[in-house]
């Protein structure tokens, strides 16, 4: 019994059905904060010290602010998301996108336990010295490839939003 | 058994400390007002008014919890707490002393050496931003609504230019630990400048100062609580231990920016020219070497104050294009020029 | 030359002078009301007057000066009831005045223009086109004498609240008030 | 009846939010509102509410003997009242044909002078403060404590003066002046420097204040602008030397003038000011020693005052800028109607076209320099 592991897992899942179930926006992102804090905590469980730190960094520190932020810009204060959550069609179709994400993610875990047995980590596991090894010397293609992607998103967005280039 | 206990005490220790010098902060910050602005300052409640920061605690804790009507309740609550957590916690990776042995045990002045120790400086510093956010959203307030939008965009905006800041220091000593790059600081280079962060990076000291006064909010960043636009922004309707929270935040705040700043760019514990470790005994050089980190550190805290009651405020706008169009820039500039040297000369 | 001539020789020729008197060395005119337009800007046009700065414009209640008890003192008034009548006539002269007091950068000049407003005619033609200056003090006219502004592109209370039931600086308004305090209703 | 005038630009709308700034807030000096429709920080539509410190001054002097007005004049600007109670007399004395004795008329612009350096240190230590910089406020307004000591020990007051009488002063010049004065001014110019070390050339003020609500001098002069806000457009008018007064014709004296009609041009056209005061007065004070010990200091006046009817209207350069006095007699002991023209009603008519299309900062930033009194303005 991994008590750690339970701890986080559950406070995730709990936090996440808070997201979705919040009638204000704002404490909907607070929930999902908190799943991204406990799923960080839980790849600290998982000797990823780095990824952790990312996930902190990157999902709760930034991007979730920009979030938090076209919130604070497009909504008052006391309005809440009630008329959203209330139209059904909107309802269905979440549903129906969580059945399919679940029998995914189930699908994923028995395939992965197929292949992956436990085994001892690699000295130096999770460092970020390693990742640096991995991302630029091994995946470097990908990882640029990747980058070249996001910048084209990038400008995409950029000119989307620009009303006047 | 042993392990836990020396950890245990660690964090305790740390934590009281750094909260006593956010305390004896309060004072400094009042006193040195008044020493710059040529008046006397708070002197009534024992000697030199020292105990005026107790006296606000006192007044802080007895005062009447108000939540406005139609403030939403959680947020306004969780607001001071998530906005006091990360900078309690932010101090674990900054060092505060070399190390110390204490029965054969060596023991580092650190909480935690974790090698990403960087990293989790940056992520915690960014976690503060909600509780700001959160007290702001929460009151129902325009003014503070204003003040969380100001905040919001301010530290969004200013993490690139500190994290930009940080990557040359990264470059330089080829670690994300704090104690590494501290360690690595001692002697000095080119026969006669100490070997510290800020002969290395002098841009990368300016940027990171920068930006940090601006992730602060401290003066002439202090727009989020801008009082004289805003009233007094994010916490304008937050009142007893609720606000002390907010400003005993702020504070932490400037204790573990310091700490930052000298762990990186001021040589740590190292006195210049000289090694002190070779000549005391490892007790003596752990006492020493705490003292010499936080006469440093204290030296930064005054700057706060010195700055805050220098400077004018920028204009939000002024703030968003010094950081987007000058310091990004620039520390894009001081990478390239650091990666450039390394480059040849490794 | 004289300033009192050649504000004659400037407004004369229309009939646009009413009366004209000084005292202590500030002349005033008084012009008819209708066309206290014109004459602003032909005092602000002509070359030799160059009247390009309003200095201020109130109101004065002269209740107490129409009183005719009050006849012998105010011989020395504008003299009203002695010169050439205004065309409003009534059995006493207008109730109310507004004087506009005009100044002249160049040469330092100031002058004094007034029209008097009758309590069946409350209304005078607004100096905000002229000048934009006119704008606060034709509000507060409003608010403190009734007098309205015809074509002022605001004209609201400025210094009482929006409700208030009276105009406070009119002569037969009492010191300590009507007892509005009375009336009020304070909650929201 | 409703107590609240209900803002005019309405509730928020979709893309717009309205802030309500004041009537207590801490940028807006005593009790001003502004109702801002905003998007975001910008301003779109600004309308000030002004009346928040109406006391009914013009009503009360109609029932007050002319003696009894000076007082209610202290009232009106609280930072500087001198100019208000001189100016006031000023009008009753034209209006009764008197001619102030120059001793009076000399120790008058002293006390004037040192009431405009006053004036000016408080609205330049308030823009700083408004702009984040606290530290100048203090060097200044320890100044003006000391400036007011010489109220104080003059008048027995220090911020309601009620200074002077009507045909001159009641009192002469204590004896020790000179010292007071020789202690005070090397002070005040240090503080100034200071004032200008910390503010004048530093890039945060400089981007703060310069270009923020410039205004041209057509505009100026066509909202009926005085004072250090219409010279700071560009136009040299003072009514020192345009409309001479009590003798400021004998002294010699710069009029600073800016040249965009900016918050930074109104700070330096102030800054420069308090130092050409200095200057006045020491030649007032060095004319006033060449008079004999035994020079009169009131004209004759009779003891109940009253002028012969008619109507007179009487301006001086106050620290703001025109502050006019209307008085009109009916030969009675009281005065028929008192009408105060106040410089920052004119100039705060403005604000709106100031300040729209700025920011909220630039707001606060364009309030403060244009040095608005809520006691002169609401009156």
């Amino acid at each position: 019994m991994d008590l750690y592991f339970w701890v986080f897992a559950s406070m995730s899942v709990l936090a996440g059905l808070f997201t979705i179930a919040a009638k204000d926006a704002l404490p909907s992102a607070m929930g999902l904060l908190t799943v991204f804090i406990s799923l960080a905590s839980l790849y600290l469980h998982l000797h990823a010290p780095l990824i952790a730190i990312f996930q902190v960094a990157i999902y709760a520190g930034a991007i979730l602010i920009l979030v938090v932020f076209v919130i604070m810009l497009l909504m008052a204060p006391g309005e809440r998301l009630a008329a959203i959550q209330a139209n059904v069609s909107y309802r269905g179709s979440g549903a129906l996108l969580g059945m399919c994400l679940i029998g995914l993610v189930l699908v994923g875990t028995k395939g992965v336990s197929d292949i992956v047995s436990m085994k001892a980590l690699p000295e130096g596991f999770g460092n970020p010295s390693m990742f640096g090894d991995l991302f630029f010397r091994d995946f470097l293609l990908h990882f640029e490839v990747v980058s070249v992607l996001l910048l084209v998103a990038l400008i995409g967005g950029i000119y989307l939003c620009k009303k006047k280039l | 058994m042993d392990d836990w206990l020396i950890a245990i005490i660690k964090v305790v220790g740390i934590w009281v400390w750094v909260l006593l010098i956010a305390v004896v902060m309060t004072w400094v910050e009042r006193r040195g007002a008044a020493l710059i602005q040529d008046r006397p300052g708070p002197n009534r409640a024992g000697p030199f008014g020292l105990f005026q920061p107790l006296a606000d605690g006192i007044k802080l804790f007895t005062k009447e919890e108000i939540i406005p009507t139609n403030a939403q309740k959680l947020l306004y609550i969780m607001g001071p707490l998530l906005f006091s957590l990360p900078a309690f916690s932010a101090y674990a990776v900054v060092p505060f002393g070399d190390k110390i042995i204490l029965g054969g045990k060596e023991i580092i002045l650190q909480v935690s050496d974790v090698n990403v120790g960087f990293l989790y400086i940056l992520a915690i510093g960014s976690m503060g931003v909600y509780g700001v956010i959160l007290g702001g959203w929460g009151s129902n307030n325009k003014y503070s609504i204003l003040g969380g939008l100001r905040s919001t965009a301010q530290m969004v905006s200013y993490e690139v230019p500190l994290g930009l800041a940080l990557l040359g220091i990264v470059f330089v000593y080829g670690t994300f630990s704090l104690r590494d790059i501290s360690l690595a600081q001692q002697g000095t280079f080119l026969g006669f400048l100490p070997n510290w962060g800020i002969f290395k990076q002098p841009l990368g000291f300016i940027l990171f100062i920068v930006a940090a006064y601006a992730e602060a909010n401290r003066v002439p960043f202090d727009l989020p609580e801008a009082e004289s636009e805003i009233v007094s922004g994010y916490h304008t309707e937050y009142g007893s231990m609720r606000l002390g929270l907010y400003l005993f935040g702020e504070y932490v705040n400037l204790v573990t920016i310091s700490g930052i700043i000298v762990a990186l760019y001021f040589g740590s514990w190292h006195m210049p020219y000289i090694d002190l470790g070779a000549y005391l005994g490892p007790i003596s050089w752990g006492i020493v070497s705490f003292c010499i980190f936080f006469l440093k550190v204290s030296f930064f805290l005054w700057m706060f104050v010195w700055v805050r009651w220098t400077l004018p405020r920028f204009r939000y706008d002024q703030v968003m294009g010094l950081g987007w169009r000058g310091l990004i820039p620039l520390a894009l500039f001081n990478i390239f020029i650091t990666a450039l040297f390394i480059q040849l000369t490794v | 030359m004289d300033l009192k001539k050649r504000v004659e020789q400037c407004l004369g020729p229309d009939n646009l002078v009413v009366s004209m008197i000084e005292c202590q060395g500030d002349l005033s005119v008084e012009v008819p009301k209708r066309s206290v337009v014109d004459v602003m800007r032909l005092l602000r046009d002509t070359p030799d007057l160059g009247f390009n700065f309003l200095s201020d414009l109130f109101g004065v209640d002269n209740l107490d000066l129409n009183k005719p008890k009050k006849k012998p003192t105010k011989k020395t008034e504008e003299g009203a009831e002695t010169e050439e009548e205004p065309e409003e006539k009534g059995p006493f002269p207008p109730r109310y005045e507004v004087v506009y007091l005009l100044l002249c950068l160049e040469r330092n000049e100031r002058l004094q223009v007034k029209v008097r407003v009758e309590e069946s005619d409350m209304e005078v033609d607004t100096l905000t086109p002229v000048w934009k200056a006119a704008n606060w003090p034709e509000r507060e006219v409003f608010d403190m004498f009734g007098i309205r502004f015809k074509g002022h592109p605001n004209l609201k209370r400025l210094l009482m609240w929006d409700d208030f039931p009276a105009h406070p600086l009119r002569k037969d308004y009492p010191l300590e008030g009507q007892g509005e305090e009375r009336h009020l209703i304070y909650d929201d | 009846m409703n107590q609240n005038p209900t803002p005019q630009t309405g509730h928020d709308t979709g893309d717009y939010v309205t802030v309500n700034i004041g009537p207590s807030h801490p940028a807006m000096h005593g009790t001003l509102r502004v109702v801002a429709l905003t998007d975001g920080e910008s301003l779109k539509k600004v309308d000030p509410e002004i009346g928040y410190l109406h006391r009914g001054v013009e009503k009360l002097g109609e029932s007050l003997t002319y003696h009894q007005f000076i007082p209610i004049t202290d009232r009106l600007n609280y930072c500087s009242a001198i100019p208000n109670n001189v100016s006031y007399e000023m009008a009753v004395e034209k209006l009764m044909g008197v001619e102030v004795p120059e001793k009076a008329q000399l120790i008058r612009v002293i006390m004037m002078e040192l009431a405009r350096i006053a004036d000016h240190q408080v609205c330049i230590g308030i823009l700083g403060v408004d702009l984040g910089a606290f530290t100048p406020f203090f060097y200044l307004i320890i100044q003006r404590e000391e400036i007011y000591e010489i109220f104080e020990w003059f008048n027995g007051a220090r911020l309601t003066n009620t200074f002077g009488r009507i045909g001159g002063v009641d009192a002469d010049l204590p004896d020790d002046f000179e010292q007071r004065w020789e202690e005070l001014k090397p002070n005040v110019r240090k503080a100034n420097d200071e004032t200008e070390k910390l503010l004048t050339h530093n890039r945060i003020w400089m981007d703060r204040t310069i270009g923020v609500s410039a205004f041209s001098a057509e505009d100026a002069l066509n909202w009926g602008f005085t004072g250090p806000c219409l010279r700071a457009c560009g136009v040299k008018r003072d009514l020192r030397i345009d409309e001479p007064y009590c003798m400021y014709d004998k002294f010699k004296f710069e009029v600073p003038v800016g040249k965009n009609g900016d918050v930074f041009d109104r700070y330096i056209v102030r800054m420069i000011e308090m130092e050409e005061s200095l200057k006045i007065i020491d030649q007032a004070y060095k004319l006033y020693k060449e008079m004999p010990a035994d020079a009169p200091l009131m004209a004759r006046v009779p003891k109940v005052i009253k002028p012969p009817a008619g109507e007179v209207y009487s301006a001086l350069e106050s620290p703001n800028g025109e502050l006019g006095f209307f008085v009109k007699s009916d030969g009675s002991a009281k005065p028929y109607r008192i009408r105060i023209r106040p410089p920052c009603f004119m100039i705060y008519q403005a604000f709106p076209e100031l300040v729209e299309g700025e920011l909220i900062a630039d707001l606060v930033a364009c309030l403060s320099s244009l040095n608005v009194i809520a006691g002169e303005l609401d009156r």
